[in-house]
């Protein structure tokens, strides 16, 4: 019901209601703010849960959802807003709760979104302070390459894959299967 | 060897006996406090391995002249007290070098240690030094006043500034002591105690959590080690001091074990229960009640006593 | 010594360059072997702990610390500053970010000085062995003495850790700080190597 | 302030008065609890390295390593666990997903070490620990299942009715069941050696999981150009050794591989594989039109040989079709296969019998080299009185003359005796019941014994055939009736050598029956024929025990010839044929074409 | 009463004091990482003029291990074991998060048992976090008796945990499913045992700590937050209890089994440290009862896991969930979106502590003396792991 209303101002679409008490949706990235405010200020959904920046790289945008809680009907709406991966900026919203600064914070380093005039935005929240590779909550950073790349393992680990093994040692001459290039080199792993 | 010499020797004596009994004393209350606290709590010789361990670190740096003579101040203000407080009364080898105004001197010398302490930890560059000793010379302040009432008052009330004459006008009965004749200075000078022994409520000088140890933060290895046998002997002597001053003093060691550690207990009681009060806390604190009882036991002591 | 053996304290300004010492430190011989032996029975009862949870383990080292296990009953203390502490415990997985303040406070304490990891995350990255953000094996960046493995360790397994450690101290086993002096080099170009900013002095001391 | 305030605090000190908390000794009166999650400890012997537990562990804590002492077995890949302590976490997974619940976590917690080098790695149950005989610790709890152990159960005809027709019997997974049966699968891939065509099961398995049926086909026909059969028939060798099956039902992984096949249109299989088949302008013939030659054409195929395959009857499938009746192997299946091999180019000539229509020699001189898999023909007589009677029937008989005339009955009467285990003898069974014979089966020994698939049994059991196991035949006697036959039989009892070994059904003197059928079936297995071989090729063929000898490639005593199938190996079975077919192939390349190739007799 | 001269105090611009360092008014102090008054290993760099802290910055990510990321990349299994370890001393509310999120996107039901077993483990959770935050509240002030004696119960509590789970601090219990034992036989008696020695223990703590003076003289009046800073800075749990604003999800959204529980907001009104102290100690009081009421509610038997899809290849459909929970801080929560893969495409673990480690903290500090700093630190609660993850 409520929604009907909002639907009359805003455009709001991808309605889902995931449980009694949870409804997703989407609105553009303008509206983002008069969709927070009307919310908070007429609707009490007073309360700011989190939040959280989503690396959709398959369709080229961070998915921000910002998650709003309603304390006299315990109902919370995941608001979702789609921003461009590749200018990502975003309104920033920290006049309206205080918490939202340190969000901001953590997704302008986690996933390199810029919130124009956020206090503090450029310090790190906890990344070490010379970080210098990419922000690491991109799809495209691979953090097992990074680890592997940057310290020091443990020498002396070998380990077989059961099924080369077996073939190894019971039947080494028997045609390959070639899978192994259907697959396109996945093996086990 | 003359009796200077004589004497000389019967109080580096009567230093380690009290330097070692102020360690097995801290290692006890130490025990005592952990016994509240449900646990075994230390060995008794845990501290002199403290100390032989500080003394052994292989290394130690310095932040100058003044960071140095920090605990070297602090062990002479410790010694210092202790040299010329007479230990046992009547007793010719730890009577120490008390002389007829003893009592001015070691209440110079309480403050002596903590000033040098002072001056020399604020050179160890490290902000929570500053604060600490900030927060130590006001509290020190603050517990100086009643405690320098108290002082005040029985020395008018036995018309003397010897510690020895005050302890000989004490003997003949328990009730002759001053805790006796004069509770209201004897509250007051324990109340002191309290803020001079540095157990909670009044330890946010050293507090661990509010900053990290005050004064000492710097302090390592050998310096760590003055600092301790410093906080041994000074122990020793303070409570010596209130045994004597208060207390009647003591003829011989068992008694003296005995009223020190009852003296030392005073601490310990209090510190067990109650957290620690803030800097500006202790304060108000010290300056309230306690001032005001050391008031009246120096009043009583003009006009009742005499 | 001369000046190409100096590390410059190069992340430092010009002005805070004068609070720092500027050489590296330096190998300490022991005393003669009975008063070393003795020293060394002082330094394996008295074990100074730096207050300084890195990890996880700090959850396990709470009970060691309280009634139930009281770990002063074996002579060991918690102390607050690493000037006067003796044993630094690496509590499992170290960030980056950690690590420098891992190796300042290590560095700020006095020799000898012993170092104890819990968990598997210092031995070999642990949990978090592709992690971007944390390091897997602690030895190349500090002379460690024990390693106790779990995860975390139980505070029983860390007692019989520092009772080993106690042994090996007995035992003058221990020697990390003038490990860390010999092999300075190599220590601080594998700190280097992943510490970006390097903005505190070589040298701490 | 409050007096209160100040005095109450002191109630702390009634804590000094009573005992403390302290253990005094905990190192050694702390006892992890009786589930604790700590150290390690695996049972060797159980232990089958399937590797599920590497699979499982997030941190890579888990090697999989060779070990001394064992060995590498078709249900055992002989390498077991080695764990490394700087990255387990101890979360137990390994334990919840161990197949065969060897691996277990001990309650003992204390390690460390003060040397550098120490990595803190070990084999459980391999290096020896202080903690391998602690009892207490984690194990899996009953009622805790993180792997599916149960099999999703394959809809069928129900008995009463699937007697009445040859419709095939199984309807196949359905899309759900196959994705649930799918999703049982561990990927440890011990099944792959097992398979005589080693197909590489975990693959096809996980595209169905994917719902990508185009590359399970091509990974199907890497190794086996006849899925739709083996997706029936097999004897499914691979499920024996599942390591899902050592603490639940095995993987039905012939319904999957038959599910996989079964989502593409016959006429679709050549856009799904989508090869393309070069041409090396060489000829290879192949005799017999079996799985074991179709395989070999295939491949031979892939390599670019042209191939061309002479088959005795009018229809390929060799024992597929005349020897498997239509309720396990509808005969669209079998024409789905073939019609995509003559897609791909192999030639098919039917009704040419080779010896017969056409001699080996033409063949050994115009193709660059041959291939045959005849297949066994002749079936083993019973060795006892009487079998020559005109009513003992032999089965491969009764199966052929069923799937050449459907709805007719081939002449078994109303009441048959089959006698044997395999899975011809199965066969026979339900072919005679659907055509409404009352069937007995003999056998020597017990159920357990049989040779057949456990599946056959129980279906056959199922559609009320009578078993009559330690039953031996005694002998054949003629019936009043000239129809009928009567079988003297009797009850055997099963005794252990003394030397020990297999125990060996004896005959009881004392309980010798005799009963009457319409007709006896022996199906007790069959030999080969060799009658087309003739002349020099007769006398260099070697044979041993009725098969023939091969080297590794299958490659004969004559260095041209090459054999594959039940006439070659013990198995007996299709997917055995198609992987003498598929290694033949090879065989065949290195010969013609690696002219240095050690391995062949040029 | 004194009060100091506001003037001689920077300049406030944008909520931020404008501070020159190098006036020599000012002293900065770095409270951490490496410090025994801090919660955790975080830092907070305080600038003091005097004793006075004019500003207070808190850094974190000390403990940042890339969870969400590291997520990303395991199966759904493979993060069981993983998500716990993102709040060290509450790890249960992690695993009940994450496995009801995933849960509720696979459509699981789980067992009555399971969701039994899993209040218990979540409501013992709490009790045993509470008792270690009483230890640190009166450790913070310089009580460390009291400190010893919580964490030596708590302690016990760690050994019913260990019985019951198999793990001391990383329980790793709740599975998505279910939960991964039943309880052992004997449990609830030991249990109860343990229940009534901290109850014994409470009582002390109740004579000791909360009706002393200096314990109440340092706390009053410490660390206010006024009603309207309650959604301004989105403040949860006990913190917002202690204001008077009823709010728990335990009671507003009941999850497991809170419905069938029997207990009612704990609230105070003064909104400072003590009345927050006071809160949690009658939570922890309150969890003891709920501890008891579950195991006495709960049936004998019964299953306490259901199957789930082969762990090894367990693919979600397409969706996003929240899922949370009632912590002791306040409210604990999963963010998870699934894309039909077998790994989650983004988890994202919502602890209280982000809003009040931080901004909260940071406000609260201001003008306090530097010597509450540790002490405000704990009344608050706030676990760094949970805001860096």
């Amino acid at each position: 019901m409520m929604l009907e209303k909002l639907k009359q101002t805003f455009t709001v679409t991808e309605v889902k209601e995931q449980k009694k008490n949870l409804t997703f949706f989407t609105v553009p990235k303008e509206q983002m703010e008069m969709m927070l405010i009307t919310l908070r200020d007429h609707h009490d959904y007073k309360h700011l849960s989190f939040i959280v920046g989503i690396d959709m790289i398959e369709d080229g945008v961070f998915k921000l959802t910002y998650m709003l809680y309603n304390y006299e009907t315990n109902h919370s709406f995941g608001i979702h807003c789609n921003i461009d991966r590749e200018k990502a900026e975003m309104d920033s919203f920290h006049h309206l709760w205080e918490q939202v600064g340190t969000y901001q914070r953590e997704l302008r380093e986690m996933l390199g979104i810029n919130f124009e005039g956020s206090p503090r935005l450029e310090e790190n929240l906890s990344l070490d302070e010379g970080w210098d590779g990419p922000p690491p909550m991109r799809r495209d950073f691979d953090t097992k390459e990074y680890s592997n790349n940057t310290y020091f393992q443990r020498e002396g680990r070998v380990n077989y894959d059961p099924r080369e093994y077996m073939r190894e040692q019971l039947y080494p001459t028997f045609p390959k299967t070639e899978s192994d290039k259907l697959l396109n080199g996945g093996g086990k792993k | 060897m003359g009796p200077l010499g004589l004497k000389i020797i019967y109080t580096l004596i009567t230093l380690v006996i009290c330097g070692v009994y102020g360690l097995l004393l801290g290692a006890f209350m130490a025990k005592t406090m952990a016994r509240v606290q449900g646990r075994i709590g230390i060995p008794l010789h845990q501290p002199f391995v403290d100390i032989i361990k500080n003394y052994g670190k292989r290394t130690a740096i310095s932040h100058g002249i003044m960071f140095y003579l920090g605990p070297v101040f602090r062990l002479t203000g410790g010694i210092g007290t202790l040299v010329f407080i007479p230990v046992i009364f009547g007793s010719e080898y730890f009577s120490n070098f008390s002389v007829a105004g003893d009592l001015l001197l070691v209440m110079y010398f309480i403050f002596f240690g903590q000033l040098g302490m002072a001056l020399g930890a604020s050179e160890g560059g490290h902000p929570y030094s500053p604060i600490g000793i900030a927060r130590g010379l006001a509290q020190m302040c603050a517990f100086e006043v009643p405690f320098a009432l108290a002082i005040i008052a029985i020395a008018i009330q036995y018309n003397t500034f010897s510690i020895t004459e005050i302890v000989a006008a004490q003997q003949g009965g328990i009730l002759s002591w001053t805790f006796f004749t004069n509770p209201f200075a004897v509250v007051a000078a324990l109340l002191a105690m309290l803020g001079m022994n540095m157990y909670p409520p009044f330890s946010i000088v050293l507090a661990p959590q509010e900053i990290p140890i005050g004064p000492p933060t710097e302090y390592h290895s050998a310096y760590l080690g003055m600092l301790q046998s410093n906080r041994a002997i000074f122990a020793a002597a303070k409570l010596v001091l209130f045994m004597n001053l208060f207390f009647g003093g003591a003829t011989n060691f068992p008694v003296l074990v005995l009223k020190t550690w009852a003296i030392y207990m005073c601490s310990v009681l209090v510190g067990a229960a109650f957290p620690r009060f803030r800097p500006e806390e202790t304060i108000r604190f010290f300056l309230r009640w306690p001032t005001v009882i050391g008031i009246v036991g120096l009043l009583f002591a003009k006009y009742y006593l005499i | 010594m001369s000046s190409k053996d100096l590390l410059p304290n190069d992340g430092l300004s010009e002005i805070d360059q004068e609070f720092f010492c500027q050489a590296p430190p330096e190998y300490i011989s022991p005393l003669p072997k009975p008063i070393e032996d003795f020293m060394n029975w002082a330094r394996s009862e008295s074990l100074f702990i730096l207050a300084f949870g890195t990890g996880c383990g700090a959850i396990e080292l709470r009970p060691l610390t309280t009634s139930r296990f009281d770990m002063y009953q074996y002579g060991i203390q918690m102390r607050a500053t690493p000037r006067q502490s003796s044993v630094f415990i690496v509590g499992g997985y170290a960030s980056v970010k950690t690590l420098k303040r891992i190796v300042r406070s290590y560095e700020q304490m006095q020799g000898p000085k012993f170092v104890v990891t819990l968990g598997s995350c210092p031995i070999n990255g642990g949990m978090y062995w592709d992690s971007y953000n944390t390091i897997n094996r602690i030895d190349h960046y500090l002379p460690i003495d024990i390693s106790i493995c779990g995860c975390m360790p139980r505070p029983e397994s860390i007692l019989a850790g520092f009772v080993e450690l106690k042994k090996m101290i007995r035992a003058g086993q221990c020697d990390g700080a003038n490990l860390y002096a010999k092999n300075f080099a190599w220590y601080k170009a594998n700190q280097k190597r992943i510490i970006k900013d390097w903005n505190m002095p070589d040298y701490n001391w | 302030m409050k007096l209160k305030d100040v005095i109450s605090p002191f109630y702390v000190w009634k804590r000094a008065f009573e005992k403390p908390y302290t253990n005094t000794n905990p190192l050694e009166t702390r006892d992890g609890s009786a589930n604790y999650r700590g150290f390690h400890a695996n049972d060797i012997e159980m232990c089958i390295g399937c590797g599920t537990c590497e699979a499982v562990c997030q941190n890579a804590a888990i090697d999989m390593v060779p070990v001394e002492g064992v060995d590498t077995t078709m249900s055992d890949s002989g390498l077991r666990p080695k764990i490394d302590y700087g990255r387990c976490c101890w979360c137990a997974l390994c334990v919840d997903v161990c197949t065969t619940a060897s691996l277990r976590l001990t309650n003992e917690y204390t390690w460390f070490s003060s040397d550098k080098d120490e990595d803190f790695r070990f084999i459980p149950g391999i290096d020896k620990k202080s903690w391998d005989d602690n009892e207490l610790g984690y194990r899996r709890h009953e009622g805790l299942e993180l792997l599916d152990y149960k099999r999703q159960a394959m809809d069928h005809i129900p008995f009463e009715d699937s007697t009445k027709s040859f419709i095939e019997m199984f309807h196949g997974y359905s899309a759900k069941q196959a994705k649930l049966e799918a999703e049982r699968c561990v990927d440890c891939g011990l099944c792959i050696a097992k398979c005589p065509a080693h197909m590489d099961i975990p693959e096809y398995i996980k595209a169905i999981r994917d719902g990508d049926f185009e590359l399970g086909a091509k990974i199907l026909y890497a190794t086996n150009p006849m899925p739709a059969t083996c997706g029936r028939i097999c004897t499914h060798l691979c499920e024996t050794v599942c390591s899902i099956g050592v603490q639940g039902d095995p993987v039905a992984i012939r319904w999957l591989k038959r599910y996989i096949i079964d989502q593409i249109e016959p006429g679709d299989l050549k856009d799904a594989l989508g090869e393309i088949f070069p041409d090396n302008g060489k000829k290879v013939a192949i005799i017999g039109a079996g799985p074991g030659g179709l395989s070999a054409a295939y491949y031979l195929r892939q390599l670019g040989y042209s191939t061309t395959i002479y088959e005795g009857r009018e229809a390929a499938g060799g024992m597929i079709r005349y020897g498997v009746p239509e309720y396990r192997m509808p005969y669209d299946q079998i024409d789905k296969e073939t019609n995509y091999l003559k897609e791909c180019g192999v030639e098919f000539k039917f009704n040419t019998y080779v010896g017969r229509d056409i001699q080996l020699e033409n063949l050994m001189d115009d193709y660059d080299a041959v291939y045959f898999s005849v297949g066994l023909t002749i079936p083993y007589g019973l060795g006892i009185e009487g079998e020559e009677h005109p009513r003992v029937l032999s089965g491969l008989q009764v199966l052929d003359d069923a799937t050449e005339r459907v709805e007719e009955n081939p002449n078994i009467g109303k009441s048959v005796a089959v006698i044997g285990g395999g899975n011809v003898a199965m066969d026979c069974c339900r072919v005679s019941k659907r055509y409404d014979a009352d069937v007995h089966l003999y056998y020597r020994r017990r159920i357990s014994e049989m040779p057949a698939d456990s599946d056959e049994i129980h279906e056959s059991q199922g559609e009320g055939v009578v078993f009559h196991t330690q039953a031996i035949p005694v002998r054949v006697e003629p019936a009043d009736n000239p129809n009928q036959v009567k079988l003297v039989w009797g009850e055997a009892e099963m005794v252990t050598p003394k030397d020990g070994g297999r125990p060996r059904p004896v005959l009881q003197e004392d309980k010798i029956h005799t009963d009457t059928f319409d007709c006896i079936i022996k199906a007790i297995g069959q030999e080969g024929n060799y009658e087309f071989f003739t002349g020099e090729y007769k006398e260099k063929l070697e044979t041993k025990w009725g098969k023939i000898i091969h080297n590794e490639y299958m490659q004969t005593s004559i260095p041209k010839l090459f054999v594959g199938g039940d006439i070659a190996n013990p198995q007996a079975d299709a997917i055995s044929a198609i992987a003498d077919g598929h290694l033949a192939a090879k065989g065949i390349d290195l010969f013609l074409l690696h002219p240095d190739d050690k391995q062949m007799k040029k | 009463m004194f009060t100091p001269d506001r003037s001689k105090y920077p300049k406030h611009v944008n909520g931020r004091p404008e501070i020159d360092l190098s006036s020599g008014k000012y002293t900065k102090v770095w409270h951490g990482p490496q410090h025994p008054g801090i919660t955790g290993n975080m830092a907070l760099e305080i600038t003091l003029c005097g004793d006075e802290v004019v500003e207070s910055i808190t850094h974190v990510g000390y403990l940042h291990r890339g969870f969400e990321k590291l997520m990303e990349r395991r199966t759904f299994i493979q993060c069981f074991p993983i998500v716990c370890r993102i709040a060290v001393p509450e790890p249960a509310f992690n695993e009940y998060c994450f496995s009801a999120a995933l849960e509720e996107l696979s459509d699981i039901e789980i067992p009555e048992q399971a969701q039994w077993l899993r209040t218990f483990n979540l409501e013992l959770m709490r009790l045993s976090s509470f008792l270690m935050w009483i230890g640190g509240m009166a450790g913070a002030l310089g009580q460390g008796t009291i400190g010893q004696w919580c964490v030596t119960h708590r302690d016990y509590v760690a050994d019913l945990f260990e019985e019951m789970t198999g793990g001391r601090i990383y329980h790793m219990y709740m599975l998505p499913g279910g939960v991964r034992a039943p309880l052992p036989p004997g449990f609830k008696e030991r249990a109860f045992k343990v229940f009534d020695g901290i109850e014994k223990m409470l009582d002390a703590v109740d004579k000791v700590l909360y009706n002393n003076y200096v314990f109440k003289q340092r706390t009053q009046g410490l660390g206010i937050i006024t009603r309207d800073m309650i959604e301004r800075y989105g403040v949860v749990g006990p913190n917002a209890r202690a204001c008077g604003v009823k709010r728990d999800v335990r009671l507003d959204e009941p999850y497991v089994k809170y419905d069938e529980l029997d207990f009612d907001y704990v609230t105070a009104n003064a909104s400072d440290a003590y009345a927050r102290a006071v809160c949690r100690f009658e939570e922890t009081l309150q969890s003891i009862d709920l501890c008891r009421q579950v195991l006495n509610k709960m049936p004998k038997d019964g299953p306490f896991h259901t199957k789930t899809p082969n762990v090894m290849n367990w693919k979600v459909a397409p969706g996003e969930t929240y899922a949370k929970a009632e912590c002791t801080r306040g409210e604990y929560g999963f963010y998870m979106v699934t894309d039909g893969s077998d790994k989650p495409r983004r988890v994202h673990a919502r602890g209280p502590s982000m809003t009040h480690a931080i901004c909260l903290m940071e406000q609260l500090a201001i003008n306090t003396n530097v010597s509450d700093i540790a002490g405000l630190m704990v009344s608050i609660h706030t676990y760094p792991p949970e805001v860096e993850r």
